[in-house]
């Protein structure tokens, strides 16, 4: 199959269950025969390019229960298939979870926001150019990367926790996540499980073809934020080449409480140097309790880009990474 | 151990080539002595379309898009890219601007669907953006036009005064080749001005 | 002189249809019985096809046909560069091999996905620089590079030779073009400051709105064909040749199209509207092929990149003594343009360089196919030129603005390779009037101000393009209504043009534009031959024909009343719809009575004798057919002299962040001087088009190509960086000189490109000045560009590399 | 064929291996189980037959030297986490496998190398050497072994046989992944690397087997003496009078 000809989706069957026990009863059946479907922001590119060939997508978006943002006994809950949009405009989220509404209002562009879901936002799957084209890659089932060779093309890849596959993590709303400390709620027709944001995404040292620790039968339903970072002061900012549409060349999110100058604690994640948020324990560590100046800016940058392997075009990324974090904890 | 099976069958997933494409989940069903469980689409929909109830055969991966201009001869919609990289194909579905290139008709069936042909009055009148456009000559080569107008309109039902600087972040998910965005703009601002 | 309707804005006849969807454009179309196609396209840069098999498509239910290389060239296929209707001899990836038509789009692409295609492969090669060197694989078969009436031969340099150019070096390798004026030797020896370095520029894709979608059926042996094109009748008038079918045959239905920026006015780089038009032959059925984004970016084209290099050198009291280039242009897999030659024609003009020497190859690489683009040469190389003025002026104490005022061309001066005298030149006018507008000088003061991460930089930038040209027809018609009917055979891609030049007919019968009515998108409405649409000539070209057909009108109405109602012509005149005696205006003919006398008359009048010499065949064609049916002026334009000069001025601000690379443009003016002003709002949008244009070529737009498999990795909009609302200005001040050129009865010229090469060279000035004058002689030049400037990061990147992230 | 190759028709239309077919693992896992349990149930069956155990009193004669112990001990580990780590994203347990994968396999490779070695210049080669006549061994209850019986033997060379597969292939696909040692350079076709892939795979799931076996064996009641030696070093005269002919191997005395 030519791969350069295809611009329709072949025949594939859809599924729109109303309720959760109908849903995952699906998911559970059809297993990777299933695709899930939020907005389908990230799937029908992959259809229409016929990459990616599974035989029923299961939409989620019609099933109320997983729309909607509520307050919970320990902060709020974010239904999975809530539009981005509504995340960006939600009162409550900008109020007291500013960062997500900032990274949320930075996704992609209006309209993708008006039908995409935090679920796929969450969950879309790598962006590496190789791997979308259909090449057999490792990430794919393949035995080869040609990103990370002497002539790949790969500005837009990793610095860290590589292994064969140097794909990043395209999402701007999951490291503002780690950093809120949330959980994601994850469930099968077996139960529930809940999952701490940063355990929820998986580098390829684990698994190279998922990006996520979801099982197939399992639909990531929703998402908490615990109250812990409330109103605390927040940065996030996306650096991209085009100001809609692209993809974070690194972005950071942060979650400070400062008093009388001094950094209480702090929870910082960059997305777009790593297969998963990397979240920036050390650089925390180090600067907690600290006065709150120029100088412990700097050095939270320069903590953060130690280890960083460079390919061969994303070099710029290790100083744009050490601005963000030092802008960050500057505030 | 159910991983295992489902490992498997990822793997086949992942090398199944263009033939699996056409197998279906009714097969799959089948092939498991199961019938087909809830929530399994039926091709014939009604879909309201510019205040008009229509019938239509609608295919279960079929993209609004496509339904709008092979099925419906609404051809004002565009495609440009096809794949959310433009903002040529955008209608309004429930007022809220959308790809119709990248939503499937059967997720937006129970909306309430308008494309650039419904904006005129039934007088004929142009809808104030179409107008606004008009005076400003804000289309060029105008393949875009369409994706911008309902783009301009969704923004002016939310917030019908909005400043330039709100208008440009409105219409930010439509691409103009031609580089007419200054104009589109001027004619937004018109637009609301003619209200 | 005070004009009815030139100078005037107006609302051209199809932006209703534009803002309502219902204008159509070749996919809107649909023909009882028709079936789509879909192509397969190469997967691999550089081969051969060994052997098709489509046995299992062609018995798949809802196949109607298919049609290869084979069906459409069963003599071999022409060996030249150049896009082909199919082929097996594919030099990119993403060449159409073969088309499959079918009940619909998917059944066809399944088809498609059965076929089995067998491929020889042969080496790629996708930087030039690369097939330079000895040894180096040769895109083409038979060579790297394509010589007019030589064919295609072997360029080659030694390894040595590439790695110091490579390293930054003068290219020491004889060079196959050379042309020049003046003393070089001496000139430099003038010079008290000179700079000298390589450079890169992004051969990046055109990307029109609108893919190269097309609808074709054949009805009593006549072909009609919808499609876009640039340029109606010109493009007719080739693309028949290109699909092999008599000129009268063919009906070319085009009433917009979806952009072009050069891509579309010739049919020479729009082979595959020979697709349907074939396969329907062959089938028997309507055929509506759509073009994808992703094909429509590999057969689409792109911009000539550049691997080059410059000298400059400047006297003490500023005036560019020389100019010396290098140029290696991307010839792409299906040959390019000639972009180094306007390039260096732009410096000569822009800067009045006292000697000039062009030195150059075009050498062939396995990617996009490369044509004109908006300001093919004259934009890339003002994004490159303008910065290193801006260091002459610093180095020289001179101030950026005086530089440009010092060089600029005027009235009188000559320039380009030869010494071509203008028409007409007002950029002093227009770098006053730029200056003014923008509050250059008062401005100065914030020129590298620091605010917190964030510097300001300033920029001022001159675009220019040859604008205008001759020779070519007009036909109007008047009928017994007394309507004026202009038949306008220029293309519908955005500019109005079709309509504003049709205003100078108008204009010349002093006629109310109720009263005109503009005939054109399909040629079967019989339409004169126009010059294609491309190099801004538009306005200049066929404003001379539509008011000279219109003065062939006047001259047979004036005559007619004379003969019928005394006097000489030369005591009538034309008012208020009348052709009537100065003297006494009561005596005359309302032009619907002129017009039927005219019908009466026959002969001359009617179009059926008398007609001007040399028309062309496809007017000939078109007055043949409306002879008879009316009153018409009809008028072959004779050639003008002089170069006839679009120029753009554009002063800018930008505010760069040091910390993150990202550059916003906070205020920007850009002044247009194309002679008298025919429709300011369509002025405007040129000047603003020019802008987002400007920014993407000097930020963002990139051309990528994986030198592992060939692969295009920037076929989208997302990939290719087209810029969006918010990367470009909130605000564009535009303005105008507005001063009349001789050599156009209305005194106007064409804009249409320069107005982006004035903004890229602001725009890298800007940069460059917001960076403490470093000069990064590349466009466009990337947030990690700065970053990494900024940083002193190294990359791991080929100098000068193209189709790359550098290029 | 696609029950035993995993291969895909690629962006250009050809069709490439990208290795073995993993439902095979499945398959040996069952077909080894079904096997070793007949063969138990047999010997069960037999059992009564059988005369008694021979005595693991009295003297002692050397069977293994402790370097030897010692490297079989290494490359046994060595080999099981080995095959843990390379079938256990196949079974889809996520664990960061690759760096213990190619550690151990480097470990391994070391082992064996050394062995090799020794095996030609300080041991008696002679005694694992397979002859036409061993074939009759089994079907003869006269006939006794030397060092070595004919299934040890055979077990031994088929063990290195798809060892040194799976090492000489593992060890092309180590120099093909960016290590601390080196960057990958690409430089190898994909179809080659799908091949290498594949025989990597095949020979992995014929060492699951073996292995398998191996253990089996070596915890058959019959024959546990012999795991003993290769613990200890030791077996009794008893023991090698019952099952070997002393003519053929006269080990020295254990201390």
């Amino acid at each position: 199959m030519v791969a350069t000809s295809h611009d329709v989706m072949p025949d594939i069957e859809l599924y729109q269950p109303t309720d959760e026990a109908n849903a995952l009863d699906l998911a559970n059946e059809l297993g990777s025969d299933g695709w899930l479907l939020g907005g389908g922001q990230d799937t029908y590119g992959w259809l229409k390019d016929r990459n990616k060939t599974p035989a029923a997508m299961i939409e989620l978006t019609q099933i109320d229960a997983w729309k909607g943002i509520k307050e919970i006994g320990d902060g709020i809950e974010i239904g999975a298939v809530t539009t981005i949009t509504e995340i960006a405009n939600n009162p409550l989220v900008q109020s007291r979870y500013g960062l997500l509404a900032e990274a949320a209002s930075k996704v992609a562009s209006p309209q993708i926001r008006n039908v995409g879901t935090l679920g796929g936002n969450l969950n879309q799957d790598a962006r590496c150019w190789y791997y979308r084209r259909g090449l057999d890659c490792y990430r794919a089932g393949g035995n080869i990367c040609y990103a990370d060779s002497p002539e790949g093309l790969n500005r837009e890849h990793s610095l860290f926790g590589a292994s064969r596959c140097v794909a990043v993590s395209p999402s701007d709303t999951a490291p503002a996540l780690v950093a809120l400390e949330a959980t994601m709620v994850v469930s099968s027709s077996s139960g529930q499980r809940l999952i701490p944001a940063q355990d929820y995404f998986i580098g390829p040292d684990r698994d190279i073809v998922h990006m996520t620790v979801l099982n197939d039968g399992e639909i990531l339903t929703a998402v908490r934020i615990p109250s812990t970072w409330a109103n605390a002061e927040f940065y996030f900012e996306k650096v991209a080449d085009r100001n809609v549409w692209d993809f974070a060349l690194v972005n950071v999110a942060a979650a400070i409480k400062v008093s009388g100058g001094v950094i209480e604690d702090i929870r910082l994640a960059c997305g777009a140097v790593e297969c998963v948020p990397r979240r920036l324990e050390a650089v925390e560590n180090a600067i907690r309790g600290q006065q709150r100046s120029e100088e412990v800016a700097s050095r939270a940058g320069e903590m953060a880009i130690e280890g960083a392997r460079p390919l061969n075009y994303n070099h710029f990324k290790v100083p744009l990474m050490k601005n963000l974090v030092m802008r960050a904890v500057r505030g | 151990m159910k991983s295992k099976l489902t490992r498997r069958r990822f793997i086949k997933g992942v090398v199944a080539s263009g033939a699996a494409a056409t197998t279906t989940t009714g097969m799959w069903y089948a092939a498991n002595g199961q019938g087909r469980p809830a929530g399994y689409v039926e091709r014939l929909i009604r879909i309201n379309v510019n205040g008009q109830l229509r019938s239509v055969d609608v295919a279960p991966q079929e993209t609004l898009a496509s339904t709008l201009r092979y099925k419906l001869g609404l051809t004002g919609t565009k495609l440009g890219c096809n794949r959310g990289e433009c903002g040529a194909c955008t209608v309004l579905v429930d007022d809220i601007a959308t790809y119709a290139c990248s939503v499937l008709t059967h997720s937006m069936k129970n909306g309430r669907i308008e494309t650039v042909e419904g904006l005129e009055s039934p007088n004929g009148d142009l809808h104030p953006v179409q107008q606004g456009f008009v005076e400003q000559l804000s289309p060029q080569c105008g393949y875009c036009t369409p994706g911008q107008v309902m783009a301009a309109v969704g923004l002016l039902r939310a917030n019908p005064n909005p400043t330039r600087e709100e208008a440009r972040h409105g219409l930010s998910g439509n691409i103009c080749r031609c580089g007419s965005y200054d104009s589109y703009l001027d004619g937004v601002m018109r637009a609301a001005e003619i209200g | 002189m005070a004009y009815m309707h030139i100078g005037k804005d107006f609302i051209p006849p199809d932006v209703s249809g534009k803002v309502t969807g219902r204008i159509k454009y070749a996919e809107d179309y649909t023909r009882e019985g028709m079936v789509y196609a879909r192509l397969l396209t190469s997967p691999i840069p550089h081969g051969r096809v060994l052997d098709i098999d489509a046995s299992e498509a062609l018995a798949m239910d809802g196949v109607y046909g298919i049609l290869t290389a084979d069906d459409v060239y069963p003599d071999g296929e022409p060996q030249s560069t150049g896009l082909k209707i199919l082929t097996n001899e594919p030099t990119l990836v993403g060449e159409p091999i073969l088309a499959v038509a079918a009940v619909d789009e998917k059944t066809a692409e399944t088809a498609i996905a059965s076929i089995a295609v067998t491929f020889e492969r042969l080496e790629h090669v996708i930087d030039p620089l690369d097939s330079l060197a000895d040894g180096g694989p040769d895109a083409y078969n038979g060579g790297n590079t394509f010589v007019f009436r030589q064919g295609f031969i072997q360029e080659k340099w030694t390894a040595d030779q590439v790695a110091s150019f490579r390293a930054g070096n003068e290219p020491t390798a004889e060079a196959p073009t050379e042309l020049s004026y003046g003393d070089l030797e001496a000139s430099f020896a003038d010079a008290a400051f000179v700079y000298e370095n390589t450079f890169t520029t992004a051969g990046y894709p055109h990307m029109s709105m609108e893919p190269r979608s097309a609808l074709a059926y054949w009805e009593d042996g006549k072909l009609y064909l919808h499609g876009g094109s640039q340029s109606l009748t010109a493009f007719a008038d080739g693309i028949a040749g290109v699909i092999g079918v008599a000129k009268e045959d063919l009906v070319f239905v085009n009433a917009a199209t979806g952009g072009g920026f050069g891509q579309r006015a010739r049919a020479g780089s729009v082979p595959i509207y020979g697709v349907p038009a074939k396969l329907s032959q062959k089938i028997n059925r309507p055929v509506m092929m759509r073009i994808t984004r992703e094909e429509e970016f590999t057969i689409g084209g792109a911009r000539q990149g550049f691997q080059g290099w410059i000298k400059l050198g400047f006297k003490e009291d500023g005036t560019m003594s020389a100019a010396d280039l290098w140029i290696v242009s991307d010839n792409g897999g299906k040959g390019g343009g000639g972009d180094a030659f306007s390039a260096t024609n732009a410096v000569s003009i822009v800067y009045q360089a006292e000697a000039v020497r062009l030195r150059g190859v075009s050498i062939g690489s396995n990617t996009a196919h490369r044509g004109a683009q908006r300001g093919p040469g004259e934009n890339q190389i003002a994004a490159i030129v303008s910065p290193i003025l801006d260091k002459a002026a610093d180095e020289l104490g001179i101030g950026r603005l005086e530089i440009r005022k010092i060089n600029t061309p005027q009235n009188g001066d000559v320039g380009g390779i030869q010494r071509q005298p203008f028409t007409s030149a007002y950029m002093p006018e227009a770098l006053e009037q730029t200056a003014q507008l923008f509050d250059w000088e008062g401005r100065q003061s914030r020129r590298r101000q620091r605010n917190g991460s964030k510097v300001t930089g300033l920029g001022i930038g001159q675009g220019y393009h040859n604008a205008g040209r001759s020779g070519m027809d007009g036909i109007v018609m008047m009928g017994a209504d007394g309507r004026l009917k202009i038949h306008n055979g220029v293309g519908n891609l955005g500019t109005y043009s079709y309509a504003s030049t049709s205003r100078a007919a108008a204009e010349a019968l002093k006629m109310p534009w109720e009263s005109c009515d503009i005939v054109t998108g399909r040629t079967d409405l019989h339409l004169p031959i126009t010059s294609p649409q491309d190099g801004s000539n538009s306005i200049f070209t066929n404003t001379r024909t539509c008011w000279g057909a219109a003065q062939d009108l006047l001259a047979k109405m004036k005559e007619i009343a004379a003969n019928d109602l005394g006097g000489s012509p030369d005591d009538y005149d034309v008012s208020n719809e009348r052709v009537h005696q100065i003297a006494d205006e009561s005596v005359g003919y309302s032009f619907a009575e002129v017009a039927q006398r005219a019908m009466e008359l026959g002969g001359k009048y009617t179009g059926e004798a008398e007609l001007p010499e040399d028309l062309a065949e496809w007017t000939q064609i078109a007055v043949s057919r409306l002879a008879g049916s009316g009153f018409m002026g009809v008028y072959h334009d004779p050639a003008h002299s002089g170069n006839p000069p679009g120029f753009t001025v554009t002063a800018l601000e930008i505010e760069l962040d040091t910390e993150t690379g990202k550059i916003e443009i906070k205020d920007i003016v850009s002044v247009g001087e194309c002679g008298t002003v025919m429709h300011p709002q369509g002025l405007k949008n040129q000047l603003v088009g020019g802008v987002v244009w400007g920014v993407g070529l000097s930020m963002l737009e990139r051309h990528l190509y994986d030198p592992q498999n060939g692969l295009p990795a920037s076929t989208g909009y997302w990939q290719s960086k087209v810029p969006t609302y918010l990367d470009t200005p909130v605000k564009v001040q535009t303005g105008w000189v507005d001063l009349p050129d001789p050599e156009n009865p209305v005194g106007a010229r064409g804009i249409g490109e320069p107005t982006q090469g004035a903004v890229c060279a602001a725009l890298n000035a800007a940069i460059s000045d917001a960076l403490g004058g470093h000069i990064f002689n590349a466009a466009p030049v990337t947030t990690d560009m700065i970053i990494n400037h900024l940083a002193g990061t190294s990359e791991q990147w080929t100098p000068l590399a193209q189709n790359n992230f550098r290029g | 064929m696609e029950q035993i190759v995993r291969y895909r028709e690629d962006v250009f239309g050809e069709v490439v291996i990208l290795g073995v077919s993993w439902d095979l693992l499945y398959v040996v896992f069952i077909a080894v189980a079904v096997l070793l349990v007949a063969h138990a149930i047999i010997m069960a069956a037999l059992a009564n037959k059988k005369m008694d155990k021979p005595s693991a009193e009295g003297r002692r004669v050397m069977r293994h030297e402790s370097f030897d112990r010692w490297f079989h001990w290494i490359m046994a580990a060595s080999i099981i986490v080995l095959i843990v780590t390379g079938v256990a994203p196949i079974l889809g347990w996520r664990l960061a496998w690759l760096d213990i994968h190619w550690i151990s396999g480097l470990i391994l490779t070391f082992v064996v190398v050394v062995h090799i070695i020794r095996g030609f210049f300080w041991q008696d080669f002679k005694s694992m050497l397979l002859g036409v006549k061993d074939f009759g061994e089994p079907f003869d209850s006269a006939k006794k072994p030397g060092k070595y019986s004919f299934e040890q033997k055979g077990m031994h060379w088929t063990v290195t046989v798809v060892a040194l597969a799976v090492i000489v292939t593992g060890v092309l696909m180590f120099m093909e992944m960016t290590t601390p040692f080196w960057e990958r350079t690409n430089d190898m076709p994909e179809d080659t690397l799908g091949l290498i892939f594949l025989l990597h795979g095949l020979s992995t799931l014929a060492l699951v087997a073996l292995a398998a076996t191996h253990i089996y064996f070596s915890l058959r009641p019959e024959k546990l003496f012999y795991t003993r030696s290769m613990i200890s070093g030791w077996i009794s005269e008893e023991e090698m009078a019952a099952n070997h002919d002393t003519g053929k191997w006269s080990p020295k005395e254990a201390d």
